[in-house]
C-alpha cells in the first residue's frame, strides 16, 4: 500500500518536470521518470509475499512453484512498455537535437514561434 | 570544417576495450539463446550486441565500427530481422490458421530446442534491436559532431 | 532483512534521486542522477522476483545514458535560469497535488492488498505453461507465445520509432550545409 | 474467415518493411505505387468480411483470456471502413504532392505504420495490445508532423510528443489498475468481471476512469487537454492533416474511449456528465477561437476541436439516439474536414500562402478545388441538404429528447458560429476580389483533384441518403456500443 502510494510520488515528480521545468532534455528526463514509475507499479501488482520468479529450474517441485511463482503477466506487459519508453526516448532525443539546431538553445521558452 | 578524429579514445580504453568486445557479444548470444530457460530473451541479448558496437565506436571512433558493420548492412539486418518477425507470423497463419502460431514441436523442457519457435522469433528480435540501436546511434553521433562544429565556427567568426 | 522493509528503502531513495534530477541545475548531473535511479529502479525489481526485467532494465539505463549524454549534454550544458514563479503559483500546484495525492491514496486502498494478487489468468499461465509452450522461463513464454501479438506490436513500435527518427535526422535539401549530414548514408 | 483479420496489420507492416529494403534502390516511384495497392487490399479484405457478423480471431490458438483476440463487430467495421476509406484518398493525394519533400521513403514507411496502428487499435479485444498499437500509430503521428524538419514543425512535433508520452503513461497505469482488480487484460474478460462481482464502485476503478479520460482526451484534443492540436495540425504536411484530423483523433481519442467506457469499464452517470462538459466547452473554445484565426490550418484544427465536441457530447448523452447522432457525425467529419485539410494544402501549394488576408477570388483560377471546398464548408457548417445538418439535427434532437434543453440551445449556438466563420473563410479564399498573389495559379493536377472531388460527391449523397447510411452502417454500430452483454458474450462464447 505504502509502496504503490511512493511510487504514485515518483509519477507526481516526473509530472512536475515534464509540466513545470523549461529544459528540453529535463523535460524528457521527467517522461523517463514516468515511465520508470508506471513500470515499477505494475511489477509491484504481481508480487506475491515471499514469491520467487516465475522461472522454473530443474530441482524445483512444479506444484510448489505454481503456488509462490510471482505473476508473470505484468513482467511481460513491463518487458513491452520499456521497450516502448526507449523507443520514444531515441525519437525525442533526435528531435531535441534537431531543434537544438534550429534555434540555438534548449530552453523551450525561447523555442516558441508557435501561438499554442 | 570538421574532420573525423582518427584517435579516439586513451589507449586504457582501447585495451579494455579490445578484452570487452568479445565477452559482451557472446554473453549477448548467450542470453537470446538462452531465454527461454534462463532469464533473459531477444530485447536485453539484443541491446547487449548494440552496447558492444557502441563501445567500439566510442573507444576508437565511427571509422573503425563501420568497417566491422556499416550503417547500411546494419539497416538492412534491422529490416530482415523485421521481415522474420513477420514472416513467422504468417506461417503460423499457414499452418495453425492463427497469426503467430508457434508451429515447432515443443521438444523437452531444460534443452535448448525447446518451446518452438520462441528460439527463432528471441533470434529475430534480436537482429531486429540490435542493429536498429546501433545504427540511431550512429545517426545521432555524426549529427551532434556537426551541431557542435558548427556553434564553434559561429563563435570564430565572432 | 525483510523484504518490504528494503524496498521502501529503494523506493525512498528512488525518490530523492528524482527529486535531485529534477532540481539540479548542471544537466551532466542531472542525467547521472537518473542513472541512479534506473539501477536502483533494476535492483527493485530484482527484490520483487522479476530477473527478465532487471536485465533489460540495466541494459536499457546504460544505452539511454549513452543516447542522452552523447546527444543532448555534450552539445550543450548550460543551466537554464528558471523565472522566480510567485509563491501563489506553487501554492496552487501544490494544493492541486495534494488533492491527486489524497484521491490516489483513496484509490489504492481499495486495490487487491499488496503482495497477494488476484492472478485470475497467471494462474493458468503458470499451471498449463510448461506444456503447452515448453518454456521454462514463463515470463518469456508469455511474451513470446501466450502474447506473442504484443510483443510483434512492440517490435514495430521499435521499428517505427527507429524510423521516425532517421526521418527526422534526415538531410534536406532546403538548407545548405554542404559540409552536413552524412546521415542518409546509412539509409 | 477470421483469418483475414490480422492481415489489416500484417499486410500494411509488410508493404513498409519492404518499401525500407526495395527503397534502397528504387527510390522514386516503388514507395508510392506500392503504398496505393497496399492501401487497395485492406479495402479490398474490408469488402470481403463486410457484413458477416461478428468475427473473433484468436492469435496463436488461445482461447480469449488467456491470449490476444482481435474482434471485428460492428462498430469495428465501421471504424475501418473510416480508416481505411480516408488512408487510400490521403494515398491518391500524397502521391503528388509528397514530391516537394524530395524524400518521401519514409513517409509512406510511416504512413504505413500509422495505418497498421490504427487498424489494430480498431480491431483489438485487449486492452494492453491496444495499447501497443496505439504507441505505433501516435509514435509513426510524431515523426510525421516533424517530416518537414523545419522550426515551426520540429516545435509542434515535439509538443505533441510530450504531450502524447505523458497521456501513454496515464493510460498504461490505467491499465494497470484495471488488472490489479480483475486480474486480467481481456476487454470482455474484464467487462464481465466487473458486471458479476457488482466492481462499478470500487475506488480503484474511478481512478483508472479518471487516467482513462485524462490520458484517451490527450489523444482526442477535446479542450483541458487540446494544446498540441492546433500546433501539430497546422504545422504538418497536408496529407498529414487529413490524417490526423480525419481519423487519427477519432480512432485513439473517442473510439478508445467508446470501447472503454462502453464495453469494458461501463458507462456511469458521472462520466457521461465528464464527457458532456469537456464536449460543451470543447465546441464553445474551439469556435471563438476559430474566429480570430488567419492561417486556414489553425481554423481547421480549432473547427476539428469544436466538432470532436459535438461527438463528445453525443456519447456522453448516451441514448440510443444520441449515440447514431455521434457516429454519423463521426463518419460526417471524417468527410468533410478532410476535404477541407486536402483543399488546403492545394491552396497552399500553389499560391504559396495559406493567410484569409492574403487571398482572396480563387472561385476562376482553381473551380474544382473551389467548388469542393465550398461543399466542404457547407456540410461542416450544418446546411441542408449536406450531411452535417443531418448529424448535427440528430444530435440537437436527442439532447431535447433527454431532457438537456441548455445543452440543445448551446449546440445550435455553436452550428451558428461555425456558420459564420466558414462563411469568412469563403469570402476571403473563394469569393471576393482576386488578389495580386493568385495572378499564375493553376488548377491542381488530377491526383489531387481525385479525393477532393470523390468527398465532395460523398458529402452530398450523404446528405441525400442519410437515412439508409443510418439503417445500413450506424445503427449496426450503435447496438454494439448500447449493448454490453452482446459484446461480452460474442467475445467469450457464451
Amino acid at each position: 500500500m505504502t509502496l504503490y502510494f511512493l511510487n504514485f510520488v515518483l509519477l507526481i515528480i516526473g509530472l512536475y518536470a515534464l509540466v513545470v521545468k523549461r529544459h528540453i532534455v529535463k523535460k524528457i528526463l521527467g517522461v523517463a521518470i514516468m515511465e520508470y514509475a508506471v513500470n515499477l507499479f505494475l511489477i509491484l501488482l504481481g508480487f506475491r509475499k515471499s514469491g520467487i520468479a516465475p522461472i522454473l529450474t530443474e530441482d524445483m517441485d512444479l506444484r510448489t512453484f505454481i503456488h509462490t511463482a510471482v505473476d508473470p503477466l505484468p513482467q511481460a506487459l513491463v518487458l513491452t512498455s520499456i521497450v516502448i519508453g526507449l523507443g520514444t526516448l531515441a525519437l525525442m532525443v533526435a528531435m531535441a537535437i534537431r531543434l537544438y539546431e534550429r534555434y540555438g538553445t534548449f530552453d523551450m521558452d525561447e523555442i516558441k514561434r508557435l501561438r499554442g | 570544417m570538421y574532420e573525423e578524429k582518427q584517435s579516439g579514445m586513451t589507449f586504457i580504453v582501447k585495451t579494455i576495450t579490445n578484452l570487452m568486445i568479445g565477452f559482451m557479444l557472446v554473453f549477448g548470444a548467450y542470453v537470446v539463446l538462452y531465454g527461454h530457460i534462463t532469464p533473459g530473451g531477444g530485447f536485453p541479448g539484443g541491446v547487449m550486441i548494440a552496447l558492444a558496437y557502441i563501445l567500439v565506436t566510442l573507444a576508437y571512433g565511427r571509422k573503425v565500427v563501420e568497417s566491422m558493420v556499416s550503417g547500411v548492412t546494419g539497416s538492412i539486418a534491422d529490416d530482415v530481422g523485421a521481415l522474420v518477425i513477420l514472416i513467422l507470423g504468417f506461417i503460423g497463419l499457414i499452418i495453425g490458421g492463427t497469426f503467430l502460431f508457434n508451429f515447432l514441436p515443443k521438444g523437452t523442457p531444460f534443452s535448448l530446442f525447446s518451446a518452438g519457435y520462441i528460439i527463432i522469433y528471441n533470434l529475430a528480435i534480436m537482429l531486429k534491436v540490435g542493429m536498429s540501436l546501433y545504427i540511431v546511434f550512429l545517426a545521432l553521433a555524426i549529427l551532434q559532431r556537426v551541431v557542435t562544429t558548427r556553434e564553434e565556427n559561429k563563435g570564430d567568426k565572432k | 532483512m525483510d523484504v518490504i522493509f528494503l524496498l521502501h528503502l529503494l523506493l525512498t531513495f528512488m525518490i530523492i534521486g528524482a527529486f535531485i534530477t529534477v532540481e539540479i541545475k548542471n544537466m551532466l548531473s542531472a542525467v547521472i542522477s537518473i542513472g541512479a535511479v534506473g539501477f536502483a529502479l533494476s535492483m527493485t525489481f530484482l527484490f520483487l522476483g522479476a530477473p527478465d526485467i532487471a536485465i533489460t532494465q540495466v541494459i536499457v539505463e546504460i544505452l539511454s545514458l549513452i543516447l542522452l549524454i552523447r546527444a543532448t549534454v555534450n552539445v550543450d550544458n548550460v543551466a537554464i535560469e528558471e523565472k522566480g514563479e510567485s509563491v501563489f503559483h506553487n501554492r496552487t500546484a501544490l494544493i492541486f497535488v495534494g488533492i491527486i495525492l489524497v484521491f490516489a491514496w483513496i484509490a489504492f486502498k481499495s486495490l487487491p492488498p499488496f503482495g497477494e494478487p488476484l492472478m485470475r489468468v497467471s494462474n493458468y499461465y503458470l499451471s498449463n505453461g510448461l506444456t503447452l509452450v515448453g518454456a521454462t522461463n514463463f515470463v518469456t513464454s508469455v511474451i513470446l507465445d501466450f502474447r506473442a501479438y504484443d510483443t510483434f506490436g512492440e517490435a514495430m513500435v521499435l521499428f517505427v520509432s527507429i524510423s521516425g527518427a532517421f526521418a527526422i535526422l534526415r538531410r534536406w535539401k532546403r538548407e545548405q550545409h554542404k559540409d552536413f549530414l552524412r546521415i542518409d548514408r546509412e539509409h | 474467415m477470421s483469418y483475414l483479420l490480422p492481415l489489416f496489420t500484417a499486410i500494411p507492416i509488410f508493404s513498409a518493411i519492404l518499401i525500407l529494403i526495395i527503397g534502397k534502390f528504387d527510390k522514386k516511384n516503388f514507395p508510392r505505387i506500392w503504398s496505393l495497392l497496399t492501401s487497395l487490399s485492406l479495402l479490398f479484405i474490408l469488402a470481403v468480411i463486410w457484413d458477416k457478423g461478428t468475427m473473433i480471431h484468436e492469435m496463436g490458438g488461445w482461447k480469449p483470456p488467456f491470449g490476444v483476440v482481435l474482434v471485428k463487430d460492428n462498430l469495428s467495421q465501421f471504424m475501418l471502413l473510416i480508416v481505411n476509406v480516408v488512408a487510400f484518398l490521403t494515398i491518391i493525394y500524397s502521391y503528388v504532392y509528397m514530391i516537394k519533400f524530395e524524400d518521401y521513403l519514409r513517409f509512406f514507411t510511416l504512413f504505413l505504420f500509422m495505418l497498421a496502428g490504427m487498424n489494430g487499435v480498431v480491431l483489438t479485444g485487449d486492452l494492453f495490445n491496444l495499447f501497443v498499437f496505439l504507441e505505433i500509430a501516435s509514435i509513426a503521428s510524431y515523426a510525421l508532423v516533424g517530416y518537414g524538419v523545419d522550426a515551426e514543425e520540429l516545435e509542434a512535433s515535439f509538443k505533441y510528443l510530450i504531450l502524447g508520452a505523458l497521456a501513454s503513461v496515464f493510460i498504461l497505469f490505467g491499465i494497470g489498475m484495471i488488472y490489479s482488480v480483475t486480474g486480467s487484460v481481456n476487454m470482455a474478460d474484464v467487462a464481465r468481471f466487473i458486471i458479476v462481482n457488482n466492481l462499478s464502485k470500487n475506488n480503484a476503478l474511478l481512478m483508472a476512469t479518471g487516467l482513462f479520460i485524462v490520458g484517451f482526451g490527450l489523444k482526442a484534443g477535446l479542450v483541458p487537454f487540446h494544446a498540441w492540436l492546433p500546433d501539430a495540425h497546422s504545422s504538418a504536411p497536408a496529407p498529414i492533416s487529413v490524417m490526423l484530423s480525419g481519423v487519427l483523433i477519432k480512432v485513439l481519442g473517442i473510439y478508445a474511449l467508446i470501447r472503454v467506457f462502453y464495453s469494458v469499464i461501463g458507462i456511469t452517470p458521472v462520466v457521461s456528465n465528464v464527457f458532456i462538459t469537456m464536449g460543451v466547452i470543447s465546441m464553445l473554445v474551439g469556435a471563438f477561437m476559430g474566429f480570430g484565426q488567419d492561417d486556414m490550418k489553425r481554423m481547421f484544427a480549432f473547427s476539428s476541436i469544436s466538432q470532436m465536441g459535438y461527438i463528445a457530447v453525443g456519447i456522453g448523452i448516451g441514448t440510443p439516439l444520441a449515440i447514431i447522432g455521434a457516429l454519423f457525425h463521426l463518419l460526417n467529419h471524417a468527410g468533410f474536414k478532410s476535404l477541407l485539410f486536402f483543399s488546403s494544402g492545394v491552396i497552399q501549394n500553389s499560391t504559396g500562402t495559406r493567410n484569409l488576408s492574403e487571398l482572396g477570388g480563387l472561385r476562376e483560377k482553381m473551380p474544382v478545388t473551389s467548388a469542393a471546398s465550398v461543399i466542404g464548408s457547407l456540410s461542416i457548417a450544418g446546411v441542408p441538404p449536406f450531411n452535417g445538418f443531418w448529424s448535427k439535427l440528430i444530435i440537437i434532437l436527442a439532447a431535447f429528447s433527454a431532457g438537456y434543453f441548455w445543452l440543445g440551445g448551446i449546440l445550435v449556438l455553436t452550428a451558428f458560429l461555425t456558420l459564420s466563420y466558414y462563411l469568412r473563410f469563403q469570402k476571403n479564399v473563394i469569393f471576393g476580389e482576386p488578389a495580386s498573389i493568385i495572378k499564375n495559379v493553376r488548377e491542381a493536377p488530377f491526383m489531387m483533384i481525385l479525393p477532393m472531388v470523390v468527398l465532395a460527391v460523398f458529402c452530398l449523397l450523404a446528405g441525400i441518403f442519410n437515412s439508409w447510411i443510418i439503417n445500413n452502417i450506424i445503427i449496426p454500430a450503435q447496438s454494439i456500443i448500447t449493448n454490453q452483454l452482446v459484446y461480452i458474450s460474442s467475445v467469450l462464447g457464451m
